[in-house]
C-alpha cells in the first residue's frame, strides 16, 4: 500500500546555529531529501515539529518566509528537553523534521491592507516571516505598523535586522516601534533617548500610546505569551477593530500536528479546537467562540 | 557528554535494604556494557577501589537518611557532585522505615526493638534525601525498575534530564487490560494514587497495589482513595497502615492521619461526655 | 440482502472465519470483564457479553507501539511492519462499531496514520446485537445500532442470528461459507424487528443530548466541576477504557550506543498531569478541575461531525471513584 | 603503644560497617564491628498490620535475601493460623529459595569474594584479565534471578509468593526457560567450586566454631523446622530464643548473639557439615573430593562451601522444575486462611544462614508483637572472634595486612548488614 507514513520525520542538515540570546538560537537548516523538499512547502505562521532523535519532537514555528525550497529556518528558545538538545547540536549536525503543519497566516486575505504586528518576546518569531513576506511582497500591502515588546536590550531576537527597521523602516513605510520591560536597561532607555516616538519602557501595551491605531482597512497579526493576548485585544477592541481581523497565533502542546494525539485541543462541547490544525492562528473571532483559548 | 571524557559517577546507599543497587547488579547482561561508559568512583557494595575527594558528575544515592552518620555522608556526596540521583522510595520519602513517621516516636522505637534510649545511637526521624539537600532526579520504586534506570541513563549520556513519570499506576494496568481489582473485586489497590512505571506488576499478578513506587507528589487524591477504601468498607486504621507502607513522610497522608486521629479523639471525647 | 445463520451453523462459521485470518473474539477474564482475545475455538468465546473492559480500538490504535526505529549513524528510520494479513473481530457491538468510526474520521479522513488504516483494511468485522444493562445508554448517543462500519452483522434471533451485510467482504464471507446460511423468511424478519423493538425499549438509563454543546459551554463554570475533582483521581482509566478516546502520547527510547532506538506510542489521557503542560513548564489545564471540564466538553462535542461519546458505559462502569458521566451530564443541562 | 587498625568502611558487603581493632604493644586488647548502616525498626511499625500484607513489608528488610524474609514471613504466619499448603507450593517454594541461593551465591563468590584472591578491587576491573569468571558469574546470577522474576514477580522484593500459596502459577514455557538456563549455566557453578579448591585459603581465622543450620529433612535445602547443632543437639525452631540469646552492644546497630555463652556461626559452611550426608549427585561429589579442605575450623572456607550450594541448587531447580512439569502445573489458587490468636515462629536459610521470623496476633490477623533474627546478627559475635584470632596471629604485621585480612574474613561471612539491623529486643 503506498500511504506515506506521515509520523516518520526526514532529516535536515544544520547549516548555521547562532545564539541570538542566553536561550534562543537562530537555526538554519537543509532539507536533505530533495523531494520531501519540494513538498516542504510553508507559510508563515506555519510550524514544524523538530525531533532530536533519542529525545523526542517539539513544534517550533517557522521564522522566515520561504526562500529556496530545502531552507529552513527556526528559532528555538531552550526551554523543554527537545529545545534543549537541539541547542546542544553543532552546524554539521542532524535534526529530524516533519511539517510543514498548522494553518499559517492568510497572507492573501490580508492582501490590500495595513498590517498590524504585535509581538512579545519570542512571539516575533512567527511575525519575522510574515514581515519578510510582506516585504517582499511589499506593493501588495499598506502600512506596516511593528510592535515589539521585548524584556531588555540582550533579549532581542534579530538585533540587527530590527534595529535597522526600527531606524530606517520608514522609507519602506514599515513603523517598528519598541517596548522594553526592564526600566534600568541602559541601551533600550538609549535608543528611547534617540526615538522617543517609537521606543519607551513598560509592555506591549504602552506602545499604542506612540502610535494611533486605527480600525479601518487594517489586520491586527499578534504573537506572544499567553497573558499578552488579553490585554492587547482589550486595546484592539476599544479602537472598534473587527474581531475577524485579529490573527493571533497559539502555543499548545502540539505533539504530532496532525490532530491525532489530543494534547492541544481547546473550548468546551460547542465548539472543539486542534490547535495544531484548526490553527495555530485563530481570529479573535475564534476564540470569543472557543472557551479557554486565550 | 557524548563522545568526550567518559562521566564519573558514584553509587551510594546510606540506610536501606540496598535493593535499588542490586537491580543495577541485576542488568546482568548489559552490566559490565554499562558500567565500562562512567568512570566510577565509589561502588561500595561492589568495589574496593574508591576515590573519596573525586568531584562527581553524578551520584546516585538510594537509602534514607535515618542517622546523623547518613546525613554526614550524604552532605559529602551533595559537596562533590555535580548532579544526585535518589534511586528507590528511600532516598524519595524513606520508604517502609518511614511508615510510623508523625505516628510513633524516635523514643518509642529505640524502646521497642533495643530496649535502649534513644540517644544510645545516632537515629533520626527517617527521611528522603531532598529533605535535606537539593536532588536533581527521583526514580521512584521499591525497588526501582531496571527499565526506567536504563532509560535515565542513557538520557543522562546523551545528555538530556530523563522524562519522569508522574501518572498512575491503573494507566499500566489499563494498557495491558489486566481486570481492575478495585472496581470488580472491591480488593483496597492503591493503583489510582501510585506512580506508575512498574507496568502494573502487582494487578498483573492478580494482587492489589500496594503502594510501592510512593504516592505522586502534588498530584494523588489520597482523601480520595480513603473515601472509596471506607465505602467498600474497610476501617480507617487499615487503610491508613496501607497509605502508610510507602507514604508516611508523604503531607497529603500525614495530613489525613492527623485528620482522622483528631476526629477519633474527638469522637472519644464526646463518648466520655455521653457516659 | 439479508440471511440466517442458524445457531448450529455458528462453529462451522467461526471455522471458516479460522481460514481467513486469527479470529478476536470476546473472552470472560474476570467476574465482571470480558476482553477480545485470540480464540482458537467457539467454545472460548461468549457472545453473550455486555461490554468488555478495554474496547476493540486496541486493535487499531494500540496501546503501546513502535512507530519506527532509527539508527542515527546511518540517518536510517525503520518502519516497524505491523501484522499482516487479514484478522477477524467476532461480536463487536453497534456502540464500539461506532466508536470505531469517531475514530476512522480523525485518523483516516485527513492526513491518514498508516498504521491504523493498513490495520483496519487488513481486519474484518463482525458485529453481534446485545442486550442493554443498567449503564448503556447508547440509545441516547445514537449509537444503539451499526448502520455501517461492519462486515457483518450477527442479531440474535430465536433459530440463530438474523445477518445483516455490511461490505463486499462480508458478502465474501458469506459466498464462501453459504451452506451456513439460509435466506431470511418473513417470520425471520418480523422476529428481528420485533427484537429491535424490544431492546430499544429496554434501556434504563437515558441522557437528553439535545442542545449539549450549548449546556457544555453554559457550564463552564459551573460547580460541578470542583465537586467532582475532589472525588477524582485523575486515573485516566475513563479514557482509556473509552472507544472514542485516542490521545497518544510519544516518547524515545535509545540503546546503551547512543545511535539506535526507537520511538514509541501509548494511549495517553487527558486526565493527567501532563497533557496540557508545554516545554518550560506551563499548564493549560493544572489541576483536576480544568482536565474534567476538558474531558466533559470533549465527550459530549461534535468533532468531525460525530459526537464523542457512544453511551457505552464503560467510563462509569470502571471509574475507581465511581464517578458517573450521565450523572454529571444531567446535571449540568440542570435535570433534578 | 597503642595501636589501632580499623577498617573503615568494609565494601564489596550488602551494608555498612567499620572494624575497629585496639592492639598495646603485641596484645590485642578490643575488637568491634560497628555497624553504622541505620536501623529501621521493623518490629515496631509492623504493630496493627494484618498478616496478609505483613510479608510484603517484612521482605523489604532485605534486597538480597528477599525471598528468603518472604518465605519466612509466609511460613511463619501459616504456622501460627495452622495452614497446610499444597504439594505444587511446597515444589514451588522450594524452587523460589534455590534461586535466591543462586542468585546470592553467585554474586557473592564470583564478584565479592573471588577479586581478593585474585588482586582486584572488584569484578569489573577483573572482567579484563578474567573474562571466562566474570561472564560465569553473570549469566549464573541472572538465572537465579529468573527464578525470581517468574516466581515471584520480580527480582528484588517481588510479590507473588502469599500466605497459602502463589498469586499466579508460572507458565510451562517460563519454568521450561529457567532449566534451560540452569542447564547451561551449571558448568559455571562447578567452575566456582573448582575456582575455591586451587586459590590458597588463608587459615589466620582458624579457631574453633560452633556451627547451626537447619535440618532440611531428607534432602539438603534450605527450608525446616528443626536447628542442628554441631554438638549434635537437635531443636525445634521454636527455641530459637535460647539458641540466639541476643543482646544490644553499645558499638553496632545490630544485635549479637550466643549460644550456651560461646559464639556460633550460621551460613554456608555450617550447613554443607552439618547436613554432608543429605548432599546429592555432582555436589556430593565434590564435597568428597574436598572434604580435606572443609573444616569448621576455618571460616573463610565458608566460600568454597558456597560454591558446592551453587552446584546442589542449580541440579534442584532443574529437579523441581521437572517434578512441576511433571505432575503438570495446577491454577490452585490460595489455601484459605483463617486468621486467629496466637503465635508462630518461622525458619529458613537465607543465603547467609538461618533466618527466624516470629510473629504473636489479635483474633482478627493483626501482628501484636513480631520479632526477626537474621543471619548475619548471629555471625556478629563469631566474626568478632574471627577478628580477634586473626589480629592476635598477625600482630606483628603492619596494619595493611591486618586490615587485609579483616576484610577477608568479613567477606567470607558474606555478610547482609541491613539486614542485621532491625532487630526486636526479647520481651
Amino acid at each position: 500500500m503506498s500511504v506515506r507514513n506521515v509520523l516518520v520525520p526526514s532529516p535536515a542538515r544544520i547549516l548555521k546555529s547562532e545564539d541570538m540570546t542566553d536561550i534562543e538560537k537562530h537555526i538554519e537548516l537543509e532539507i536533505l531529501d530533495k523531494e520531501f523538499a519540494k513538498r516542504f512547502v510553508y507559510k508563515p505562521g506555519q510550524f514544524v515539529e523538530v525531533g532530536v532523535m533519542g529525545v523526542g519532537e517539539a513544534p517550533i514555528s517557522i521564522c522566515a518566509a520561504r526562500k529556496k525550497e530545502d531552507l529552513l529556518e527556526l528559532c528555538v528558545r531552550k526551554v523543554g528537553r527537545v529545545t534543549n538538545a537541539i541547542h546542544r547540536l553543532k552546524p554539521g549536525d542532524i535534526l529530524w523534521i516533519r511539517g510543514p503543519y498548522g494553518n499559517g497566516f492568510p497572507m492573501e486575505n490580508m492582501e490590500g491592507s495595513n498590517l498590524l504586528l504585535v509581538a512579545g518576546g519570542l512571539g516575533i518569531a512567527p511575525l519575522r516571516g510574515v514581515l519578510q513576506y510582506a516585504l517582499t511582497n511589499r506593493e501588495k500591502y499598506g502600512t506596516i505598523t511593528v510592535m515589539y515588546g521585548i524584556r531588555c536590550y540582550t533579549a532581542m531576537l534579530w538585533r540587527d535586522e530590527f534595529l535597522q527597521l526600527f531606524y530606517e523602516g520608514d522609507k519602506n513605510n514599515v513603523e517598528f516601534f519598541l517596548s522594553y520591560e526592564d526600566p534600568s536597561d541602559k541601551q533600550c532607555y538609549e535608543l528611547q533617548c534617540e526615538r522617543s516616538d517609537r521606543c519607551m519602557s513598560g509592555v506591549v501595551t504602552k506602545l499604542f500610546e506612540l502610535k494611533e491605531v486605527k480600525p479601518e482597512n487594517t489586520y491586527a497579526v499578534i504573537c506572544g505569551p499567553p497573558i499578552m493576548y488579553k490585554f492587547v485585544v482589550q486595546e484592539l477592541m476599544k479602537r472598534n477593530f473587527d474581531p475577524r481581523k485579529i490573527y493571533m497565533t497559539l502555543e499548545r502542546r502540539m505533539k504530532c500536528g496532525l490532530g491525532k494525539c489530543g494534547h492541544c485541543i481547546v473550548g468546551s462541547g460547542r465548539n472543539m479546537k486542534f490547535v495544531c490544525k484548526d490553527g495555530p492562528v485563530f481570529t479573535y473571532w475564534d476564540a470569543l467562540m472557543t472557551k479557554g483559548m486565550i | 557528554m557524548t563522545n568526550t571524557q567518559k562521566p564519573k559517577i558514584g553509587i551510594f546507599s546510606l540506610t536501606g535494604c540496598g535493593g535499588d543497587q542490586l537491580m543495577i547488579l541485576n542488568l546482568e547482561p548489559i552490566l559490565l556494557d554499562l558500567l565500562s561508559r562512567f568512570e566510577i568512583k565509589d561502588f561500595q557494595e561492589a568495589s574496593s577501589y574508591k576515590e573519596e575527594e573525586a568531584e562527581l558528575d553524578i551520584a546516585l544515592v538510594e537509602g534514607s537518611v535515618s542517622t546523623k552518620t547518613d546525613l554526614e555522608k550524604l552532605k559529602k556526596i551533595r559537596e562533590r557532585s555535580k548532579m544526585i540521583i535518589a534511586i528507590g522510595d528511600c532516598a524519595i520519602g524513606g520508604c517502609v522505615q518511614a511508615m510510623r513517621n508523625g505516628q510513633m516516636s524516635m523514643e518509642e522505637r529505640m524502646r521497642k526493638v533495643y530496649g535502649v534510649d534513644v540517644d544510645y545511637y545516632d537515629v533520626l526521624e527517617p527521611k528522603g534525601i531532598s529533605s535535606y539537600v537539593n536532588v536533581e532526579l527521583e526514580i521512584p520504586g521499591c525497588p526501582i525498575e531496571k527499565s526506567q534506570v536504563l532509560h535515565a541513563i542513557t538520557s543522562l549520556l546523551h545528555g538530556d534530564m530523563p522524562e519522569e513519570i508522574d501518572y498512575p499506576v491503573c494507566v499500566e494496568c489499563k494498557l495491558n487490560g489486566y481486570p481492575c481489582l478495585l472496581v470488580e473485586k472491591g480488593l483496597p489497590c492503591l493503583g489510582p494514587i501510585i506512580t506508575a512505571g512498574c507496568d502494573a506488576r502487582c494487578p498483573g499478578l492478580g494482587l492489589d497495589c500496594i503502594g510501592c513506587r510512593g504516592p505522586i507528589r502534588d498530584e494523588s487524591n489520597v482523601a480520595a482513595e480513603l473515601e472509596v477504601l471506607l465505602e467498600k468498607g474497610y476501617d480507617e486504621e487499615y487503610i491508613l497502615n496501607r497509605l502508610r507502607f510507602f507514604g508516611g513522610n508523604f503531607e497529603d497522608i500525614q495530613k489525613l492521619t492527623k485528620r482522622i486521629s483528631e476526629k477519633s479523639k474527638g469522637r472519644r471525647n464526646s463518648h466520655e461526655e455521653d457516659s | 440482502m439479508y440471511k440466517v445463520l442458524p445457531k448450529e451453523n455458528l462453529q462451522s462459521l467461526f471455522e471458516g472465519l479460522r481460514k481467513i485470518g486469527d479470529v478476536y473474539a470476546p473472552v470472560k477474564i474476570s467476574g465482571l470483564s470480558h476482553d477480545f482475545r485470540k480464540v482458537n475455538s467457539i467454545s472460548e468465546v461468549d457472545l453473550e457479553y455486555t461490554r468488555t473492559m478495554i474496547p476493540p480500538k486496541k486493535f487499531f490504535v494500540k496501546p503501546r507501539e513502535t512507530l519506527f526505529e532509527f539508527d542515527e549513524e546511518k540517518l536510517q528510520y525503520a518502519e516497524v511492519q505491523n501484522g499482516g494479513g487479514l484478522n477477524v473481530i467476532l461480536g463487536m457491538h453497534a456502540c464500539d462499531i461506532n466508536g470505531l468510526k469517531v475514530i476512522d474520521a480523525a485518523y483516516i479522513n485527513e492526513n491518514p496514520d498508516k498504521y491504523y488504516m493498513q490495520r483496519r483494511e487488513s481486519t474484518l468485522i463482525i458485529g453481534v446485537s446485545c442486550t442493554p444493562d443498567e449503564y448503556c445508554f447508547c440509545r441516547s448517543m445514537g449509537a444503539d445500532y451499526a448502520v455501517d462500519g461492519f462486515d457483518l452483522f450477527l442479531h440474535e434471533i430465536g433459530r440463530g442470528y438474523f445477518v445483516r451485510i455490511g461490505s463486499e467482504k462480508g458478502l465474501r464471507v458469506i459466498e464462501e461459507n453459504s451452506s451456513l446460511f439460509e435466506d431470511a423468511s418473513k417470520e425471520d424478519i418480523e422476529e428481528f424487528k420485533e427484537n429491535e423493538r424490544r431492546k430499544a425499549e429496554s434501556f434504563k438509563l437515558e441522557l437528553d443530548i439535545s442542545g449539549l454543546q450549548d449546556m457544555l459551554d453554559l457550564a463552564w463554570d459551573h460547580p460541578v466541576w470542583e465537586e467532582t475533582a475532589e472525588e477524582c483521581f485523575g486515573c485516566g482509566t475513563c479514557n482509556l477504557v473509552c472507544p472514542t478516546c485516542r490521545c497518544y502520547d510519544v516518547a524515545d527510547y535509545v540503546e546503551l550506543d547512543l545511535k539506535r532506538g526507537e520511538r514509541l506510542r501509548r494511549w495517553d489521557s487527558c486526565m493527567l498531569r501532563k497533557h496540557g503542560l508545554v516545554a518550560g513548564g506551563l499548564n493549560f489545564r493544572p489541576t483536576r478541575v480544568e482536565r474534567l471540564r476538558n474531558r466533559f466538553n470533549c465527550k459530549g462535542s461534535l468533532v468531525n461531525g460525530l459526537l464523542n461519546c457512544v453511551g457505552c458505559g464503560r467510563c462509569t462502569l470502571y471509574c475507581p471513584a465511581e464517578i458517573d458521566f450521565v450523572k454529571i451530564m444531567k446535571r449540568i443541562r440542570g435535570e433534578p | 603503644m597503642k595501636r589501632i587498625v580499623e577498617v573503615e568502611e568494609l565494601t564489596r558487603v550488602e551494608g555498612h560497617g567499620r572494624i575497629e581493632v585496639t592492639i598495646e604493644g603485641t596484645e590485642v586488647k578490643e575488637v568491634k564491628m560497628n555497624i553504622f548502616e541505620g536501623p529501621r525498626f521493623f518490629e515496631a511499625f509492623i504493630e496493627s498490620v494484618h498478616y496478609e500484607k505483613v510479608p510484603d513489608i517484612m521482605r523489604r528488610i532485605c534486597a538480597i535475601c528477599t525471598a528468603s524474609h518472604s518465605l519466612a514471613s509466609i511460613r511463619t504466619i501459616e504456622k501460627a493460623f495452622g495452614v497446610d499448603v499444597t504439594e505444587q507450593t511446597k515444589v514451588l517454594r522450594d524452587l523460589l529459595i534455590h534461586g535466591e541461593i543462586i542468585e546470592s551465591h553467585a554474586l557473592h563468590v564470583f564478584m565479592l569474594a573471588l577479586p581478593d584472591y585474585l588482586g582486584f578491587p572488584d569484578a569489573i576491573s577483573m572482567a579484563s584479565k578474567y573474562p571466562k569468571e566474570v561472564k560465569a558469574a553473570l549469566q549464573l546470577k541472572h538465572a537465579g534471578n529468573m527464578v525470581h522474576n517468574v516466581l515471584s514477580g520480580r527480582e528484588v522484593h517481588g510479590m507473588n509468593e502469599r500466605v497459602g500459596g502463589f498469586s499466579t502459577i508460572p507458565s510451562e514455557k517460563s519454568l521450561g526457560e529457567i532449566k534451560r538456563a540452569m542447564a547451561l549455566n551449571k558448568a559455571a557453578a562447578e567452575l566456582a567450586v573448582d575456582l575455591f579448591s586451587k586459590v590458597e585459603i588463608p587459615k589466620y581465622a582458624e579457631s574453633e566454631n560452633a556451627l547451626m543450620a537447619l535440618d532440611p529433612g531428607e534432602k539438603f535445602g534450605f527450608i525446616g523446622d528443626y536447628v542442628l547443632v554441631s554438638d549434635g543437639t537437635r531443636h525445634p525452631v521454636e527455641d530459637y530464643l535460647e539458641l540466639t540469646n541476643e543482646r544490644t552492644v553499645k558499638h553496632s546497630h545490630a544485635k549479637f548473639s550466643s549460644y550456651k555463652g560461646s559464639s556460633f556461626m550460621v551460613g554456608a559452611l555450617p550447613r554443607v557439615l552439618l547436613n554432608r550426608d543429605k548432599l546429592e549427585g555432582t555436589a556430593a561429589w565434590l564435597y568428597e573430593k574436598h572434604e580435606g579442605l572443609l573444616t569448621s575450623s576455618n571460616t573463610l572456607m565458608n566460600n568454597l562451601a558456597q560454591a558446592i550450594e551453587l552446584v546442589h541448587s542449580v541440579d534442584r531447580c532443574i529437579e523441581d522444575i521437572d517434578i512441576l512439569l511433571s505432575n503438570g502445573l495446577k491454577d490452585e489458587g490460595l489455601v484459605e486462611v483463617t486468621p486467629r490468636e496466637g503465635r508462630g515462629v518461622g525458619a529458613v536459610e537465607a543465603p547467609r544462614g538461618i533466618l527466624y521470623h516470629d510473629y504473636t496476633f489479635d483474633e482478627e490477623g493483626c501482628i501484636l508483637k513480631a520479632n526477626v533474627i537474621t543471619p548475619t546478627a548471629q555471625n556478629a559475635a563469631n566474626m568478632e572472634k574471627d577478628y580477634r584470632v586473626a589480629a592476635k596471629r598477625l600482630v606483628r604485621e603492619p596494619d595493611e595486612k591486618i586490615v587485609n585480612a579483616l576484610e577477608m574474613i568479613a567477606r567470607a561471612y558474606d555478610p547482609c548488614i541491613s539486614c542485621s539491623v532491625h532487630l526486636t529486643r526479647i520481651r
